[in-house]
C-alpha cells in the first residue's frame, strides 16, 4: 500500500513538471495556432540561468526569478520571428521555433558550454501516509496546482483571456473586432516564456540539463498538451497526471524498459477512443 | 446639403497579387445615411468592405472614416471555439461594452443559444450572432457584407426593422451590401452599383430601381 | 564539394590522422572531451619533433552523435587519412566499423560496446575498458567487502549499460554473490522512486547503478532524498566532474568507479602516473579542470596510434596493424597488450573503485592497495 | 426513391431532428424550410451519411442506407450541394469538378501510378464530362482558375457543378441561391427546372420562399426539429402555422 | 510547362551523370541527399497533398532498413531484400494507420511521433533485431552477377529509386486517385459526397508514402552495412518535415529540392566548422547557428519554399497555376 502511495505521488509530481512544459505549448497555440517546438528551450534557459545565478552567489528566490524573467524575454524573442511578421502561416511559424531552438543551441554553448548543468533545491523529502517524497516534488505540485487553476480562471473567465483564445479561433475574425492579433501572439509567447521558465527553473535541481535538452523535455510537454488538443490546460494536466503515473506505477511493477511504450501507448488508446466519438461534418464550418 | 460624410473613399485601387479587384473606386457615406452597394458576383463589394474596416491595404487611394466602423464581414466569421456569449461580448472590444442584453433584445434566439459554440450553430443562427457582434461596438458606421443570407424572412425583416431604427434613433450610418435588391432599395435611400471592380451608376435607390438595366440585373427572379 | 584537406593530398610530409567524434547531438559532452584530448596528444607529439620526422595532422568530423553521419563522414575523409580515431557513440562506431575493416583502416574505437571486438575484426582496436570489465572489477570489490546480495539497476537504452548488466549477471556466480533486484528503467526516466522502494524492500547490501549522462545524477540525487541506507556504487560513466558537479555535497561517500588515470594522483610514482600526469597537468592548464573519464580514451588511443606507427616505422596499413597486433604500451588508461585474440588489450586490475571525499574520487583501501599491486608491476 | 422513417438526432441533449418522417417520389421537387435552426441542414446530413441518426430508417432507392458510410451512399446516387462552400482549395475549378466524378470511375492507385490503359481512358472522359458540367453551370471561363480565389456565388455554382457530373438521382441542395443576384438566381432557378425536366428528384432547402414556391412540388415545413407541415406550397404558404414560426408579417 | 520540358530531362542527366565525375566523399553525399529526397517526396505528398501530418516517416525509413537488413543476413537475396523493403514498410504503415488515422491534425502528428518512440524502443529490447547495437555485417547489395562495391553503385541505385518514386508520384496526384487526395485535405465531408472512401484513401497515401521511405530504408541498409535504433532517431522525422516546407509543399521538386538544400547545408557548415584553426566551440556554434538563421530566414521570407518562388523568378510574376 505505501508502495503503491509512492508511485502514485512521485508519478504525480513526475507529471506536473510534464505539464508545467505542456502549459506554455497550450497558452502558445491557443492564441497562435502555432506548436512551438522552442517551449523546451525556455525551459534550458530557464535553468541554465538558474544554476549560474545560484553558482555566482545570488540568493534562492532572487535567482529563480530572474531566471524566469529571462525565459520570458526568450519567449518574447521566439515570438517576434514566429508570428511577428505578418502573413506567416502557424506551419512556418512552427519551422520558425524549430529554427529557433536550433539557434539557441549555439547561444547556449557560447554561454554556458555543452556540459549539463545542475542547481540546488529544496533538500531532503518528506513522509506521506508512509510514502516517502521529495520536498523538491512537492514544490513542484504545488506550483503546477498554482499555474494551471490561474490558467483555467485566466482563459475561462477573464475578458482578455477570452480576447486572446479568439485570436487563434479566427484570426480574421479577431482583427474585425479590432484585437491586434500581433501583439496578443507576442504577448502569449512571452506568458509561454515564463511558463516554460518556471518548469525549467524546478526540473534543474531534479535533473541535469544541458542545451539539448529540450529534446526530452519537449516530446513528453507536447503529448500532454495534445491530449488537451493544445488548447484545454485542465485536459492537459490530466493529460500529463496520466502520463507521469503510468510511468511510475510501470517502473514499480516491474515494466521499467518499457515505461515509455505503456505511457505513449495509454495516451494513444485514450485519444483514438476519443476521436472516434466526434464526426467530421462537426468539425468542418458551418 | 448633405452633412459631413462619416465614410470617403476616392480613387482606391486594390490589388490581389496581379489581379486588380477595385479599380479607382469613389464613394461616400455621410452621416446617418443608409447607403446600398450592389453588384454582381465577383464585382468587388466585399474587398471594398474590407478595405473600409482597414483589413486589407489599397494599392493607391485614401480611405477615411470617421469614428468608429463595425463590420458584418462575409461569410459570418465567428469565433467557432468560443460560445455565442464571448462572441458577442468580444464585439465589444473596442467600445467596452461587454454585457450583450440588448443584443437578446432584438435577437431573443440568441439568448436561448448564449453557452453554444458559436461553431456548431446552424448557418442562420451565425449570421444573427455576427450581426448582434457588430452591433456591440456600439459603432458609428455599420458596414454589412449580407445582410439576409441563410435568415428565415421574418429574422430578416426584423433585422431591416432594427437597422432603420438605429440609423432614425442613433444616427448609425450604414453601408449595405445584399443579395436581395429589392430589400436594400427599401431600407436606403441611395446606393451604389459595382460591376468588375468599377462603380458604374449611383443615385436614388427610386431612379434605380426604375433603371431597366438595374431592375433586370438585380430585380429580376427575386420576388420575396 | 571536392575533397576537404587542407594542404593537398598524398604528399608524403604530414601524417593524417582522421577523428570522428560526436561535436553535435546527445553526446556532445563525451565527444568534445575526447576531441580535446586527442589535440593535446598531437600537439605533443608535434612538440616532441612529430612522428618518423613527420608532423601529425588531425582531420576532424562530427557524427552528430548518429550512424549515419559517421558513416558521411568516414567517406569523406577515408582517402586522406592514414588511420582513424573513431566515435564514442557506440552505434556510429559499429556503422563505421565494417567500412573501416573493408578499407583496412587502422581504427582505435573510443566506445566501450563489446560487440567491436566480439568477434575480432583484424583492423578494429578499442580503447576504453569494456564494460565486461568494470562488471568483473566491481564484483571482485563486493565479494573483497564481504557483501553478498546486490540490487542491479540498468539503462536498458545504452549498449554500455546493457551489455555491464550482463556481465555482471553472468559472473555474479562466480564471485559467490546473489542479485536480489534486477531493474532496468530507461535513459528519459525522471524518477527513481520505484527502484529505490524495490531495493528497501529486499535484502540487497549495495545498489550498483549502471548508467551513463542524466540518469546517472538524477539518480543519485534521489538516491539521497529517499534515504535509502543500502550504499550506492556507481560506475565508471560518473568518474567525471559532468557528475560531480551537480551532485554536490550530495555525493560525499558515494561509491564510484573508474579508469586508472581519473586517480592519478594517488598511485605510487612509476611509469603509470607519469604518463598519467603527462596528460593531466597539461590537459588541466589548458582547459581550466581535470581531464574526464572521456578525455583519458582519447588521450590513450593517440598514444596508441603514435607508437604504433614509431613500430611500424611507416604509415602502412597493414604494417601499423601488426604493430597494434603486438602492442605493450602504458598509457593513462592502463597498460594495453593487444594481441592477434585480444583487441581490446586492457583488464580489470586497470579500474579503480573509489569513495568520494571532499569532491574529489579517492580510492577505498582495498582499490588502493590492489592498484599499487598493478602499478608496481609495471615499475 | 428516398424514404426517411422516424429519423432524430440531437446533441447535447437538444434536438436537432425529431421523429422526422418523410417521402420523396421519383423526380420530385421537393422544399423544406423552417426557421433558422430548425434542423435542415442536420436533417441533410442524416440523409447523406455524415452524421448518424440515432433512431430511424433512412432508405434510398428501395435500400436501406441508415448504415452506410456516406461515399456509399453517393455512389448509390445521392449529391449534395452544402450550405457552406466547400470548394477543394490548391485545386482548379476543373479538377474541384473531376473530383465529382470519382464514385463514377476507378482507376486506383496502381493505375495511375502505371498509367495504365484504363487510367488514360477514364481521365479522358472525366475532363469531358467535367467539362460539360462546368458549362451548364456558366463556369467554363473559370476551369483553370484557382477554385478558392472564386466569389462566393461562383464557388456554389462550382459544388453545383461538382455535384451534377456525378449524375445523380437524388440531389440535394442546402440554400443555393443564397448569396446569389437577381439575375444569378434566375439563372439558377432555370437551371433547376431543366433538370427536374430531366427526371431528377431534388430535396431543395431555402430561405428565399418565392424561390422554393415556383420550383417545388411539394413543400416540407420544419419547426424545431420537427415536420409541422406538408403538402403544395400553396397550401403550405398559408398555413397559420408555417406563418407564425417562419414567414412572419413580411412574406 | 514548357520550362518542364527543358529542366526536368535537364535535372535527369546532370544528376545520373554526377557518381561518375564525384570523388567518394561527396559521394556519400549524394547518396544520403537522394535517400533523403526519397522520404521527403512522401512526406510532400502526405503532407502537401493529402493533409496528413506524420512525425513518424522515420519509422517507416527503419522498418524498410531492418526489413532489408534481417532477410539479408538470413542469406536471402538482397535484391529480394530490396523489393520487401517498401512491401513491409507500407503493410506496417496500413496495420498501424488504421487506428492513427482516425486521428487528426496535431493529434496525428504526435500520434505518430509516438508509434516512431514505441518502435524504436521495441527495436532496441528485441533479440531479433540486435537491440539497441543493432544489426552489423550487412552483405552489399547484389543482383544477378552484380555486386554493389563502391560508392558509385549505391548512388546509381539511389537515382533510379528516387526517378522511381518521383514518377510514381507524379502520375499519383494528376490523376483520379491523386484528385481524391487534395480534396480530401480540404474537406473530408465534401469529399466524401463525390464518392471518395476517405478512410481507404488515406490509409493508402499514408503506405504509399511508406513505402517510399521503406525503399530509401532498404538502400540505406545495404549502403551503410549497419542499422540499429539510433539510425532512425525522431529528429529525423521532424527534419524530413522541414525539407518539405523548405523546398515547398505540395510540389514534388520541393521536396527534392528542400532535401538538396537541407543536406547540402549541413554537410558545408560541418566541413567548415572542422577546418583546421577554427575554435573548439565552433562545430556546435557555427553549424547550429548558421543552419537556424537560414531556416528561420527562408520560412520568413520564401513562406511557399524554394521552388514556387524560383518558379515565380522564372515565369516573371505570371499569375502562377497551381499544379
Ligand atoms: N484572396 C483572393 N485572392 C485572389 N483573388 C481574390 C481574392 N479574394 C477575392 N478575389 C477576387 O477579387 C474579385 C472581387 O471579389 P469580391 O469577393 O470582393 O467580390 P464580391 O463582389 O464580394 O462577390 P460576391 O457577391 O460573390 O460576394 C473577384 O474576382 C475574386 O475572384
Ligand atoms: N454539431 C452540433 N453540435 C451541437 N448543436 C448542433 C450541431 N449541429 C447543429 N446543431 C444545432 O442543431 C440545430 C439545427 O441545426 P441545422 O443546421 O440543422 O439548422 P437549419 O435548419 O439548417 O438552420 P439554418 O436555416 O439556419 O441553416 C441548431 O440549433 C444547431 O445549433
Ligand atoms: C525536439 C525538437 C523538435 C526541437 C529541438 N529544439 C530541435 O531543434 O531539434
Ligand atoms: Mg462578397
Ligand atoms: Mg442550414
Amino acid at each position: 500500500m505505501s508502495a503503491f502511495l509512492t508511485y502514485l505521488l512521485n508519478g504525480l509530481a513526475v507529471g506536473c513538471a510534464i505539464a508545467l512544459i505542456a502549459s506554455g505549448l497550450v497558452v502558445i497555440h491557443r492564441v497562435t495556432g502555432v506548436v512551438n517546438f522552442a517551449q523546451g528551450t525556455f525551459a534550458v534557459v530557464a535553468g541554465l540561468c538558474a544554476s549560474s545565478l545560484l553558482g555566482l552567489g545570488l540568493p534562492h528566490g532572487a535567482s529563480e526569478l530572474a531566471a524566469v524573467l529571462a525565459a520570458a524575454v526568450a519567449g518574447l524573442l521566439t515570438g517576434l520571428a514566429a508570428v511577428g511578421r505578418p502573413g506567416t502561416t502557424p506551419l512556418s511559424s512552427l519551422i520558425v521555433t524549430l529554427g529557433v531552438g536550433v539557434l539557441a543551441y549555439a547561444v547556449e554553448i557560447v554561454l554556458w558550454g555543452d556540459q549539463p548543468r545542475s542547481a540546488p533545491g529544496l533538500a531532503g523529502s518528506v513522509t506521506v501516509a508512509g510514502a516517502r517524497i521529495q520536498t523538491q516534488h512537492l514544490l513542484v505540485i504545488a506550483v503546477t496546482a498554482v499555474a494551471f487553476a490561474a490558467l483555467a480562471l485566466f482563459f475561462g473567465r477573464t475578458y482578455l483571456g477570452k480576447a486572446l483564445t479568439a485570436c487563434a479561433s479566427n484570426p480574421y475574425a479577431a482583427r474585425v473586432v479590432g484585437i491586434d492579433v500581433r501583439r496578443m501572439g507576442l504577448l502569449a509567447f512571452a506568458l509561454g516564456g515564463l511558463l516554460g521558465g518556471l518548469a525549467g527553473v524546478l526540473v534543474t535541481p531534479m535533473r541535469p540539463i544541458s542545451f539539448d535538452s529540450d529534446v526530452t523535455l519537449i516530446v513528453n510537454g507536447f503529448a500532454a498538451a495534445v491530449f488537451g488538443a493544445l488548447t484545454r490546460p485542465v485536459i492537459t494536466l490530466a493529460g500529463a497526471l496520466l502520463l507521469g503515473v503510468a510511468e511510475t506505477m510501470a517502473a514499480g511493477y516491474g515494466y521499467g524498459s518499457h515505461q515509455l511504450e505503456i505511457a505513449l501507448g495509454l495516451m494513444l488508446v485514450v485519444m483514438i477512443v476519443q476521436a472516434g466519438r466526434r464526426p467530421a461534418i462537426s468539425q468542418e464550418p458551418t | 446639403m448633405t452633412p459631413a460624410p462619416v465614410v470617403e473613399v476616392t480613387d482606391l485601387v486594390v490589388a490581389y497579387g496581379a489581379a486588380t479587384a477595385l479599380d479607382r473606386v469613389t464613394l461616400s457615406v455621410a452621416e446617418g445615411e443608409m447607403v446600398a452597394l450592389l453588384g454582381p458576383n465577383g464585382a468587388g463589394k466585399s474587398t471594398l468592405a474590407n478595405a473600409l474596416a482597414g483589413l486589407l491595404r489599397p494599392a493607391s487611394g485614401t480611405v477615411t472614416v470617421r469614428g468608429r466602423l463595425a463590420l458584418i464581414p462575409e461569410g459570418r466569421q465567428l469565433f467557432p471555439d468560443l460560445s455565442v456569449a464571448d462572441n458577442l461580448a468580444l464585439g465589444g472590444w473596442r467600445s467596452g461594452v461587454r454585457d450583450p442584453s440588448a443584443v437578446y433584445d432584438v435577437l431573443p434566439r440568441l439568448a436561448e443559444l448564449a453557452d453554444r459554440r458559436a461553431g456548431v450553430l446552424s448557418g442562420g443562427e451565425q449570421q444573427m450572432v455576427a450581426f448582434g457582434r457588430a452591433l456591440m461596438s456600439r459603432p458609428d458606421v455599420l458596414v454589412v457584407d449580407e445582410l439576409s443570407l441563410g435568415l428565415a424572412p421574418n429574422v430578416t425583416a426584423g433585422l431591416a426593422r432594427h437597422l432603420a431604427e438605429l440609423n432614425r434613433a442613433r444616427g448609425l450610418a450604414v453601408l449595405l451590401i445584399e443579395q436581395n435588391a429589392r430589400l436594400a432599395f427599401e431600407l436606403c435611400r441611395r446606393a451604389y452599383v459595382l460591376e468588375s471592380g468599377r462603380l458604374v451608376t449611383e443615385g436614388e435607390s427610386a431612379a434605380l430601381a426604375g433603371d431597366p438595366r438595374v431592375a433586370g440585373a438585380y430585380l429580376g427572379g427575386a420576388i420575396t | 564539394g571536392s575533397g576537404g584537406s587542407g594542404s593537398g593530398g598524398g604528399g608524403g610530409d604530414a601524417i593524417k590522422v582522421g577523428l570522428i567524434v560526436s561535436l553535435t547531438g546527445n553526446y556532445t559532452p563525451l565527444g568534445s572531451e575526447d576531441k580535446k584530448a586527442v589535440e593535446l596528444a598531437v600537439e605533443q607529439v608535434n612538440a616532441a619533433g612529430g612522428l618518423l620526422g613527420r608532423k601529425v595532422e588531425l582531420v576532424t568530423r562530427d557524427d552528430k552523435t548518429a550512424p549515419d553521419q559517421g558513416i558521411v563522414a568516414y567517406n569523406q575523409i577515408k582517402g586522406d587519412i592514414d588511420a582513424l580515431i573513431g566515435p564514442v557513440f557506440s552505434n556510429a562506431a559499429l556503422a563505421v566499423e565494417p567500412l573501416a575493416q573493408r578499407d583496412k583502416m587502422p581504427y582505435l574505437s573510443l566506445a566501450p560496446a563489446q560487440e567491436q571486438v566480439e568477434p575480432i575484426k583484424s583492423y578494429v582496436f578499442v580503447t576504453p575498458a569494456l564494460s565486461s570489465m568494470y562488471a568483473e572489477r566491481y564484483l571482485q570489490y563486493i565479494q573483497a567487502e564481504g557483501i553478498k546480495t546486490i540490487a542491479v539497476a540498468w539503462d536498458s537504452k545504452s549498449a554500455y549499460s546493457v551489455s555491464g548488466h550482463q556481465s555482471m549477471t553472468a559472473l555474479a556466480g562466480k564471485y559467490g554473490v546473489t542479485i536480489a533486484v534486477d531493474e532496468p528503467y530507461e535513459t528519459t526516466n525522471s524518477d527513481f522512486s520505484a527502484l529505490f522502494q524495490h531495493v528497501r524492500d529486499s535484502r540487497a547490501e549495495a545498489l550498483v547503478f549502471w548508467g551513463s549522462g542524466a540518469p546517472g545524477v538524477t539518480a543519485a540525487k534521489q538516491y539521497v532524498a529517499s534515504g535509502l541506507k543500502t550504499p550506492l556504487f556507481l560506475t565508471a560513466s560518473q568518474a567525471s566532474k559532468l557528475w560531480l558537479e551537480p551532485m554536490g555535497a550530495a555525493a560525499e561517500g558515494m561509491t564510484v568507479q573508474s579508469a586508472i588515470g581519473v586517480i592519478g594522483e594517488h598511485l605510487p610514482a612509476g611509469r603509470q602516473k607519469q604518463v598519467i600526469e603527462q596528460m593531466a597537468g597539461p590537459y588541466r592548464q589548458k582547459h581550466g579542470y581535470p581531464p574526464p573519464q572521456f578525455a583519458q580514451d582519447g588521450y590513450s588511443a593517440s598514444l596508441l596510434l603514435f607508437e604504433a606507427i614509431r613500430k611500424a616505422n611507416s604509415t602502412d596499413k597493414e604494417k601499423v596493424r601488426q604493430a597494434l597486433e603486438s602492442m605493450d604500451l602504458v598509457t593513462p588508461n592502463g597498460r594495453f597488450r593487444y594481441s592477434a585474440t585480444d583487441h581490446s588489450g586492457l583488464s580489470p586490475e586497470y579500474i579503480s573503485v573509489n569513495t568520494v571525499k571532499n569532491g574529489a574520487f579517492v580510492p577505498t583501501p582495498w582499490a588502493a592497495e590492489q592498484l599499487a599491486k598493478t602499478v608496481s608491476a609495471l615499475g | 426513391m428516398l424514404a426517411v422513417q422516424g429519423v432524430s438526432r440531437s446533441f447535447g441533449g437538444v434536438y436537432a431532428v425529431r421523429d422526422v418522417t418523410l417521402d420523396v417520389a421519383d423526380g420530385e421537387v421537393c422544399g423544406v424550410i423552417g426557421p433558422n435552426g430548425a434542423g435542415k441542414s442536420t436533417l441533410f446530413n442524416l440523409i447523406t451519411g455524415h452524421l448518424a441518426a440515432e433512431r430511424g430508417e433512412i432508405s434510398f432507392l428501395g435500400r436501406r442506407v441508415d448504415r452506410l458510410a456516406p461515399h456509399r451512399r453517393a455512389r448509390l446516387g445521392m449529391s449534395i450541394v452544402f450550405q457552406a462552400a466547400r470548394v477543394f482549395r490548391g485545386m482548379t475549378v476543373r479538377e474541384n469538378v473531376m473530383v465529382g466524378l470519382h464514385g463514377r470511375t476507378s482507376a486506383g492507385f496502381v493505375a495511375a501510378a502505371l498509367r495504365l490503359p484504363r487510367h488514360r481512358r477514364d481521365e479522358r472522359e472525366i475532363a469531358a464530362r467535367a467539362d460539360a458540367a462546368l458549362d451548364r453551370v456558366g463556369l467554363s471561363e473559370w476551369a483553370d482558375r484557382p477554385a478558392d480565389q472564386l466569389p462566393i456565388g461562383q464557388q456554389r455554382a462550382l459544388q453545383l457543378a461538382r455535384a451534377l457530373c456525378a449524375r445523380p438521382r437524388l440531389l440535394l441542395l442546402d440554400e443555393p441561391a443564397s448569396g446569389l443576384r437577381g439575375q444569378e438566381r434566375e439563372r439558377l432557378a432555370e437551371l433547376v427546372e431543366e433538370l427536374r425536366a430531366g427526371g431528377l428528384t431534388i430535396l431543395l432547402v431555402e430561405h428565399d420562399v418565392a424561390f422554393v414556391t415556383r420550383l417545388a412540388d411539394r413543400i416540407v415545413v420544419l419547426d424545431l426539429g420537427r415536420v409541422i407541415a406538408d403538402g403544395p406550397p400553396a397550401e403550405v404558404r398559408n398555413d397559420p402555422l408555417v406563418l407564425a414560426a417562419y414567414l412572419g408579417q413580411s412574406a | 510547362m514548357m520550362l518542364g520540358r527543358v529542366a526536368v530531362p535537364l535535372a535527369a542527366a546532370v544528376t545520373l551523370a554526377l557518381p561518375a565525375v564525384l570523388d567518394d566523399s561527396a559521394l556519400a553525399v549524394y547518396v544520403l541527399l537522394g535517400l533523403a529526397a526519397m522520404v521527403t517526396v512522401g512526406v510532400s505528398l502526405l503532407m502537401g497533398y493529402a493533409g496528413q501530418v506524420s512525425l513518424g516517416q522515420g519509422a517507416f525509413y527503419g522498418v524498410g532498413a531492418y526489413t532489408a537488413a534481417l532477410l539479408a543476413l538470413n542469406g536471402l537475396p538482397p535484391l529480394l531484400g530490396l523489393l520487401a523493403a517498401p512491401v513491409a514498410a507500407a503493410a506496417f504503415a496500413l496495420v498501424v494507420g488504421l487506428p492513427l488515422l482516425r486521428l487528426r491534425g496535431h493529434h496525428l502528428a504526435f500520434a505518430t511521433l509516438a508509434m516512431q518512440l514505441i518502435l524504436l524502443s521495441l527495436a532496441g529490447q528485441l533479440d531479433f533485431t540486435g537491440g539497441d547495437i543493432g544489426l552489423q555485417a550487412i552483405p552489399p547489395f547484389s543482383a544477378w552477377s552484380f555486386e554493389a562495391g563502391g560508392v558509385t553503385a549505391y548512388a546509381y541505385l539511389t537515382w533510379a529509386g528516387l526517378a522511381l518514386v518521383m514518377l510514381v508520384t507524379r502520375n499519383v496526384i494528376a490523376s483520379r486517385p491523386g484528385r481524391a487526395l487534395r480534396a480530401l485535405a480540404t474537406s473530408e465531408t465534401a469529399a466524401a459526397s463525390s464518392g471518395i472512401p476517405v478512410g481507404r484513401y488515406k490509409l493508402a497515401v499514408l503506405a504509399l508514402s511508406a513505402a517510399f521511405a521503406g525503399l530509401a530504408g532498404g538502400i540505406y541498409c545495404f549502403y551503410t552495412g549497419y542499422v540499429a535504433p539510433g539510425s532512425f532517431p525522431v529528429l529525423i522525422s521532424i527534419q524530413y518535415i522541414v525539407m518539405a516546407v523548405v523546398g515547398g509543399l505540395g510540389t514534388i521538386w520541393g521536396a527534392v529540392v528542400g532535401a538538396a538544400a537541407i543536406t547540402l547545408l549541413v554537410q558545408g557548415l560541418d566541413r567548415l566548422a572542422n577546418l583546421p584553426g577554427m575554435p573548439s566551440y565552433a562545430p556546435g556554434v557555427l553549424s547550429y547557428a548558421v543552419y537556424a538563421l537560414v531556416l528561420i530566414a527562408v520560412v520568413l521570407f520564401l513562406p511557399n519554399g524554394l521552388v514556387p518562388a524560383i518558379r515565380r523568378l522564372l515565369s516573371r510574376e505570371r499569375p502562377a497555376k497551381t499544379r
